[in-house]
């Protein structure tokens, strides 16, 4: 059967370093727009880590919660593209094709996370910064769609390197770029088709959520709630 | 006022196509430089990118959806006003529907193209058709854009041929009232008309038809462009009144829209006689009555919101009625309510200038609604963190200031090329029954002798 | 607009420009022969070391073909190379094992940086105008070499080396190689130095190092000020512990108290914060030792000699009862009891000191208060605790390297005392990888100094505030371009030898430091070249690797050249097992520290706020400011992108009427600087906190003129007896004038904002 | 402009063509030879009565269900010709297909109706065999095609007696 790729996010082990916002950008290509631009709300960061503050000082909490694409299977972003440029893969991925995408951006506004980011020009890298660019992943026009891929390049490279091996994808095996970066390992990415891969083992925990999980989008990301510190009980 | 004959109709409505006042060159003259202005940022947008326009994460839709709700939203006026009126046989409909026909046809045309002006790539816009190509890809039926593309082209065919079958007697007036190349272009429009029985009766025949045919359409296209939004789990996008909301929104400010052309054309084409108090204030009783319905949906709306307080709609509902979108939201509901309202119920306001003040206020009332309708639910969507405001840039700006110049632009164009009020129908309804007739009688005799 | 531009946009196939479009300049450049053969589109995975941070983190380079715009023999070209694409942590390396922080991952923009420097370069303005002229090497190290060899003769050190604080066999190079001219000195600088806590801990246990805190063993973490998540000592290592003692151990949690007056982003994770008073982190630690003592939960003698560094420790610290003390800190001392409660009760506990907390007057006290605090709670040298790791030093030519470590005593601040004092005190500075104009206070006058001194070369890769006023520049080459080896101090308990062959040739015309110093030393000739008898920098690094095979590596391979090239394969060596130093009594004697009150520059009246500057966890002390990467990802915290902020407490702020966003003028008794405000309840009334590594004049075409540099307000203070700079120390007044502009990337600082209730 | 033989008269008004029509009766004109053409319609007179399209109306339905069906085959041929999954809907989406199927039977009836209209009443027909343009400045023609060469002279006296302003005789020869 195909897999099913998802992810865990820990939210009780992240510590809100951004490795993952930046190991993205390396690894996928990511253009950045400069200040101007970023004032206007283009900047692109395909996962972002949420900072939210509650309560007044001396009382405050803050939580740090990495979103990216939630590759949801019931996603809202994916039938009301007019031209397939969003469309769900048989791995359980919600594609977005480049070439097909003509920029209504209804998907960027049917989709509950806002994780697909539109490019509002022509993407710049000043020579020779272009040198870094990943040649696996394509670089997107002006007016189309980008989104988070869970780096289906290595996901696609972790199986064909399997095939060449006659053999199944080991769990672990394949790490998107923010996965493989995380320091806290907060992030666990794996086939939630294999029930005993770490994701899914994950999956089942009691912290587990979904995040906006009441809207039936059937996220395939599995967040994990802060946990507390039960050491006064058994102090 | 003095009963007119035929003849004297016939002239009065044929003479504005005749030669044209500095005036009128002049309006042209700005509103063509006005249209010219916006289709060059349109086409810096094009060159440079989207970015130019105001829009970013999370609001990606702006400007150019508000003016095609609103546009689309305006062309009910005619068709749908039009049909209800010949449908119910409203005999004071004759002189107010082709006005309201043409509304139709212009505002349909420039907000059917905003589907375009508004994507990342416009030179791509035509994969939205459906057609075996050799991309090997056919759009996808589960867009709501594609049933805007299906919709819209329906409406489309059929409020031209709504507009176009009635003309085409009075392109014979026209035809066999000139001379020279006039007289060729109209008589070739005028598809050889003669006016015998077997014509009349299936010209008025098929406008009944037609009649019932636009009716759903438009309430169809409408409740689309509604559900281009609320298919979309937006909170206070995904809502079930929307469709009914957005087709009473539409009436109300097509309604609006013809009232205030009807006000213009009286004046500057002199039509005094023909559109007369009684259209306006019958019009106006209908936008009253439309306004009342607005109001009862925007209540209904915002009621069920904030009972049901779920968190995420609450943050847009706090936006639109405290926060920072509030100074409009009141705006609206003073230009859609507060001020048609009484100037509408009270009978001795209710006059042409009355109507047309009241009118003006809801057509800028309805832009706001749309643009209130579309904004802060997409910047206020679900996770804080991604919030966002948007500002729309010089761009989006005079591209909308252009559609209003180009709406101007067509129809100035359009009573320079046809009678704006249908002639015939004017004439027909006009006759008295045959029996105990004295004045047609007396003309009678006089032909005898 | 031009005339051209309309037509173009009036044929809007023009529209569809694509990312290169044709006419691209590429297409009529000649085309070079490779130098490497690679398999188009065949990666493979280089080892490496960060070098962005003293952590020294092990990486992996993931390297592809690609086709470079380079110069060959003075001429422009195309070569096809192998260009490094990606950089991960390396999996094998007991340091970061696999992980990387954001920096480390933003690493691979320095080697592809628009404003690199592509050649050597001359002055040719005056200093500081950045006005240069491309030079060749061979000029240019005629030049060093003309003005170094007048400097053999003369007895009096008038060569001063400043150099970021160096480890692995560079140390030795750059040691030896000043050491070969009489007293000359060395400087290292940093401004995050983890100076105090190396003299604490070599008080308190007789290892002048930083600690190894391997957290995944822990069950209690309480931190004083210590950004150990982010930038402190060795972030990613501590980081991976800090995941295995949250969620690592099936039913066993352990629990993080954070004590800073603002939140870091480390803070921001904590179970509990707890907001002391700034340079009360001593007293607070003591306070929590003397309710453990009361309560007999531990004996008095179980710190050993680092309890006997306090005064009282052995009468159970009388003066440092909660109550007593509570105002004073400002945390209640129901709470102070209940801490040292869990704390007791939670073993393995530890306790952390770092940034701030050091960076007070009183650092020094605070330092040796949490280790006294860790040797009552019986956590030194056991994991879980805080260990040492045994370092790697590299046995090559030792004698001059401890002749160089001798030299290694003046600051920056001293060297420019001495320059103004005595105008020829120093003839020639060099430069590497510091930037001490940019990272010291006004009041220190760097920058007056170094203009007197008549010659100055630079080993930079960039135009900053320091090489801006070299004579000569020498682009260093990226470390991707160079051999690289390191010799961390902290982070694992295992002895530590990375090393690392270049991952890709270099892009421009650069050498390598060591390289150039071999080069230099050889033309100089004389105790120099004696000093440095080899050629290139990889000779010396595989002499060094010898001398550790024989010493350690023995049972790893069978000789010394397989350990050589297994090393480099493996991206280093080191040591099968953990084996943390025992700590010794440390030093015996001396006075026992009082307790010290911080002492902080200006008077509490007018200047009615703590400045905390603190470092940003993508810039950390400004030298990655230059990284796009770095400037777009947004803040953890304030989610502020391209810019800085200062942060201000929501009531005072209130109180002031400053809203988010607003312009505030900053203002020390030694200057002012103006930055938005960023509104938050995660700071105490009276601090204002603010980023290091914005605010640079002169720093690539990405950082130059952005934000402001807080570090450049603050009072030269210095804490205790050491030389390291207290950064924390500073009062400042704050007034709105104006808007300011600030891009955040998060729109809302609260999840659940007042819009979300029901009204 | 006329290609045929006839006669006809311009009435002022409809009460004098309705008398025309009945004088023409009168004389015996078989109806389907008598001619009326007037600027505007006259449902309310016996002289405009002549063939009312009764079957009209159920075109415009069947026009529709072919739109309809076109509509269907279409929104099915093109989603099962292009199967992607899309928000995990199925290939053959109901409800949207409905939509589709919806505007095309309007668009279908509407279509249709256009084309009864044209065919219906013969249009466009540029060339009419008879025609006055005096019809557009409010004259009503009522007249007879190729009448008997016998039957003229009555004729023309009998539209003059019921009112026709001026009576006019073309013939196939007298063509322009």
């Amino acid at each position: 059967m195909a897999h099913q790729w998802g992810m865990v996010i820990d939210l009780d082990k992240c510590t809100g370093c951004e490795a993952c916002v930046v190991a993205c950008h390396a690894e996928n290509n990511i253009a950045t727009v400069g200040e101007d631009q970023a004032g206007r709300g283009r900047a692109k960061h395909w996962i972002r880590v949420e900072r939210y503050y509650e309560g007044e000082f001396p009382d405050v909490k803050t939580k740090f919660m990495p979103v990216l694409c939630q590759q949801c299977d019931a996603a809202p972003c994916e039938p009301v593209c007019p031209t397939f440029a969003s469309y769900h893969t048989s791995e359980g991925l919600n594609g977005q094709v480049y070439n097909r995408c003509i920029g209504t951006r209804y998907c960027a506004n049917a989709c509950p996370y806002n994780v697909r980011f539109f490019n509002f020009y022509n993407p710049v890298w000043e020579k020779p910064l272009h040198l870094q660019l990943n040649p696996d992943v394509s670089v997107r026009e002006v007016g189309v769609m980008e989104k988070c891929t869970f780096c289906v390049q290595r996901i696609k490279a972790g199986e064909i390197q399997a095939a060449a091996e006659k053999r199944d994808v080991k769990d672990g095996e394949i790490q998107p770029a923010c996965v493989q970066s995380c320091p806290t390992t907060a992030m666990v990415f794996g086939d939630l088709s294999d029930p005993h891969s770490q994701v899914s083992r994950l999956a089942r925990s009691n912290r587990a959520t979904k995040l906006l999980g009441e809207l039936g989008t059937l996220p395939k990301v599995t967040y994990l709630q802060k946990d507390s510190w039960h050491g006064a009980e058994d102090a | 006022m003095a009963q007119k004959t035929p003849e004297q109709i016939s002239d009065d409505l044929l003479r504005p196509l005749s030669g044209v006042s500095a005036r009128y060159l002049a309006a042209m003259a700005c509103l063509l430089a006005i249209v010219i202005a916006a289709a060059f940022a349109f086409g810096w947008q094009v060159y440079n990118g989207l970015g130019v326009s105001g829009l970013r994460s999370p609001v990606y839709w702006g400007f150019y959806i508000t003016n095609f709700v609103f546009w689309i939203g305006l062309s009910h006026a005619g068709t749908l006003i039009s049909a209800i009126l010949r449908l119910a046989n409203a005999t004071w409909r004759r002189p107010v529907t082709r006005c309201a026909e043409v509304i139709t046809v212009f505002a349909l045309l420039i907000g059917a193209t905003f589907p375009i002006v508004h994507l990342g790539r416009p030179w791509l816009a035509f994969w939205l058709a459906p057609y075996p190509s050799e991309r090997g890809i056919w759009p996808n039926f589960r867009s709501p854009l594609l049933w805007d593309f299906f919709a819209i082209n329906t409406y489309l065919i059929g409020s031209v041929t709504f507009l176009l079958l009635p003309m085409i007697p009075d392109f014979a007036l026209i035809r066999d009232r000139s001379s020279g190349w006039k007289q060729k272009i109209y008589g070739a429009v005028a598809l050889g008309w003669c006016g015998t029985p077997r014509q009349w009766h299936r010209l008025e025949k098929a406008m009944q038809i037609m009649a019932v045919a636009i009716i759903p359409v438009a309430v169809s296209v409408h409740s689309i462009v509604s559900w281009d939004f609320a298919m979309a789990i937006v909170p206070m996008w995904h809502s079930t009144i929307f469709a009914p909301y957005f087709v009473a929104g539409a009436i109300f400010s097509g309604i609006a829209a013809l009232i205030l052309a009807m006000a213009l054309l009286r004046k500057f084409l002199h039509l005094e006689e023909y559109l007369l108090p009684i259209h306006f204030e019958n019009l106006g009783k209908l936008l009253l009555v439309m306004s009342l319905l607005w109001v009862y949906f925007v209540f209904a709306e915002r009621l069920t919101t904030w009972y049901g307080n779920e968190t995420s709609e609450m943050a847009v509902f706090w936006l639109t009625q405290t926060g920072s979108y509030s100074p409009l939201f009141w705006t609206m509901v003073t230009c859609n309510f507060l001020i048609p309202f009484p100037i509408l119920a009270i009978k001795k306001l209710r006059t042409i200038t009355g109507t047309a003040i009241a009118s003006f206020t809801i057509v800028i009332g309805m832009w706001l609604e749309r643009f209130l309708i579309i904004v802060p639910s997409l910047s206020h969507k679900y996770l804080p963190y991604s919030w966002g405001t948007y500002r729309p840039t010089w761009v989006e700006i005079t591209i909308t200031a252009g559609t209003f110049a180009a709406m101007g632009l067509l129809y100035m164009l359009f009573s320079k090329a046809a009678p704006i009020i249908s002639i015939w129908e004017l004439k027909w309804g006009r006759h008295e029954e045959p029996v105990h007739d004295p004045v047609l009688a007396r003309r009678d005799e006089e032909a005898m002798a | 607009m031009e005339r051209r531009d309309f037509l173009k946009i009036s044929a809007l196939g023009g529209a569809t420009a694509a990312l290169e479009g044709c006419g691209n300049p590429d297409h009529q450049l000649i085309r070079f022969v490779p130098e490497e053969d690679l398999v188009p589109g065949l990666a493979t995975w280089k080892p490496s070391i960060c070098t962005l941070c003293p952590a020294g983190c092990g990486l992996i380079v993931r390297v592809m073909q690609g086709e470079a715009e380079v110069v060959r023999h003075g001429q422009l070209g195309l070569l096809k190379m192998g260009l490094a694409k990606k950089l991960e942590g390396n999996p094998a390396h007991p340091i970061n094992q696999g992980k990387l922080c954001p920096r480390g991952q933003g690493g691979l923009q320095v080697t592809y940086h628009p404003d690199r420097i592509k050649n050597p370069l001359q002055r040719t303005g005056p200093r500081g105008s950045g006005q240069f002229q491309e030079i060749t090497w061979d000029e240019a190290l005629k030049q060093l070499v003309s003005q170094l060899s007048p400097l053999q003769a003369n007895k009096s050190g008038q060569l001063a080396f400043v150099t970021s604080p160096l480890h692995g066999l560079r140390k030795n190079i750059v040691g030896n190689f000043t050491a070969s001219f009489k007293n000359a000195q060395v400087v290292e600088f940093a401004l995050f130095d983890g100076g105090v806590i190396r003299a604490a801990n070599s008080a308190s246990f007789g290892v002048n190092a930083p600690p190894t805190v391997n957290l995944s063993q822990s069950n209690y973490v309480i931190s004083f000020g210590a950004d150990f998540l982010g930038t402190w000592n060795s972030p990613v290592a501590q980081s991976i512990g800090y995941g295995q003692m949250r969620q690592g151990r099936p039913g066993q949690r352990g629990k993080f108290v954070q004590v800073e007056p603002r939140i870091s982003q480390t803070g921001a994770t904590a179970d509990e914060w707890i907001p002391a008073q700034p340079g009360t982190e001593g007293i607070f630690a003591l306070s929590l030792a003397h309710v453990i003592l009361r309560e007999k939960l531990r004996p008095a003698t179980a710190a050993g000699h680092a309890g006997s560094l306090i005064e009282g420790w052995s009468q159970g610290l009388p003066d440092y009862a909660p109550e007593k003390i509570e105002t004073q800190i400002g945390v209640p001392a129901a709470t102070i009891a209940r801490i040292a409660r869990e704390v007791a009760g939670h073993e393995p506990a530890v306790a952390l000191i770092g940034d701030a907390a050091t960076a007070q007057t009183n650092g020094l006290f605070n330092a040796l208060a949490v280790n006294a605090l860790n040797a009552l709670l019986g956590s030194v040298g056991k994991p879980g605790g805080i260990q040492f790791g045994p370092a790697w030093t590299p046995q090559v030519a030792k004698s001059a390297s401890s002749e160089s470590e001798k030299s290694v005593a003046h600051s920056v601040q001293k060297l420019a005392e001495q320059i103004h004092s005595a105008p020829d005190a120093v003839k020639v500075l060099l430069v590497y990888n510091a930037n001490p104009v940019f990272a010291t206070p006004a009041t220190w006058q760097v920058r007056e100094a170094f203009e007197k001194v008549p010659f100055i070369a630079s080993f930079g890769s960039f135009v900053d505030e320091t090489s801006a006023l070299a004579d000569l520049i020498l682009p260093d080459s990226s470390p991707l371009e160079s051999w690289l080896d390191d010799a961390p101090i902290s982070g694992s308990a295992k002895t530590v030898a990375s090393l690392a062959p270049p991952a890709m040739n270099p892009l421009h015309n650069t050498r390598s430091m060591p390289d150039v110093l071999l080069d230099v030393a050889h033309q100089l000739g004389g105790d120099p070249a004696k000093a440095l008898p080899w050629k290139t920098y990889d000779e010396a690094l595989k002499a060094a690797f010898a001398a550790l095979y024989k010493e350690q590596g023995t049972r790893s391979a069978k000789d010394a050249d397989e350990f050589w090239t297994k090393a480099q394969d493996q991206g280093g060596w080191w040591s099968a097992e953990e084996k943390g130093i025992v700590p010794s009594g440390g030093k015996a004697g001396g006075a026992p520290a009082k307790s010290a009150a911080p002492e902080f520059d200006g008077a509490p009246g007018e200047f009615s706020f703590h400045f905390l500057p603190f470092a940003s966890q993508l810039f950390y002390d400004g030298s990655l400011a230059h990284l796009p990467w770095m400037q777009e990802a947004p803040d953890p915290l304030s989610t502020v992108m391209w810019g800085t902020w200062v942060e201000i407490n929501t009531q005072t702020a209130a109180k002031l009427g400053i809203q988010q966003g607003d312009l505030l003028e900053v203002a020390s008794q030694h200057g002012k600087l103006q930055a938005p405000a960023l509104v938050t309840p995660g700071i105490a009334p009276d601090v204002v906190a603010m980023p290091v590594g914005q605010g640079h004049e002169n720093f690539t075409r990405y950082a130059s003129s952005r934000g402001a540099n807080p570090i450049s307000i603050l009072a030269s203070m210095t804490v205790g007896n050491t030389s390291s700079l207290a950064w924390a120390a500073t009062r400042v007044k704050v007034s709105p004038v104006g808007r300011g502009t600030m891009v955040l990337f998060g729109g809302s600082m609260s999840e659940a904002p007042p819009e979300l209730r029901h009204r | 402009m006329a290609t045929v033989n006839s006669i006809y008269g311009l009435f002022p008004g409809p009460h004098a063509a309705e008398r025309g029509m009945n004088a023409l009766r009168a004389a015996g004109v078989a109806p389907d030879k008598i001619v009326v053409m007037s600027p505007e319609p006259f449902e309310e007179y016996g002289f405009a009565q002549a063939d009312r399209p009764k079957w009209m109306p159920w075109l415009a339905p069947l026009g529709g269900l072919v739109g309809g069906v076109c509509g269907f085959s279409l929104a099915w041929y093109t989603q099962t010709a292009y199967s992607q999954i899309t928000g995990g809907m199925p290939i053959v989406a109901p409800w949207p297909t409905a939509i589709i199927v919806y505007e095309l039977t309007m668009l279908g009836a509407i279509l249709t109706t256009v084309l009864t209209l044209l065919i219906g009443s013969r249009l466009p027909n540029w060339k009419p065999k008879l025609y006055d343009p005096e019809v557009s400045h409010g004259k009503i023609l009522i007249g007879v095609l190729d009448p008997s060469a016998a039957a003229r002279a009555d004729l023309e006296n009998r539209l003059r007696g019921a009112g026709a302003g001026e009576v006019k005789v073309t013939s196939s020869s007298a063509a322009d």
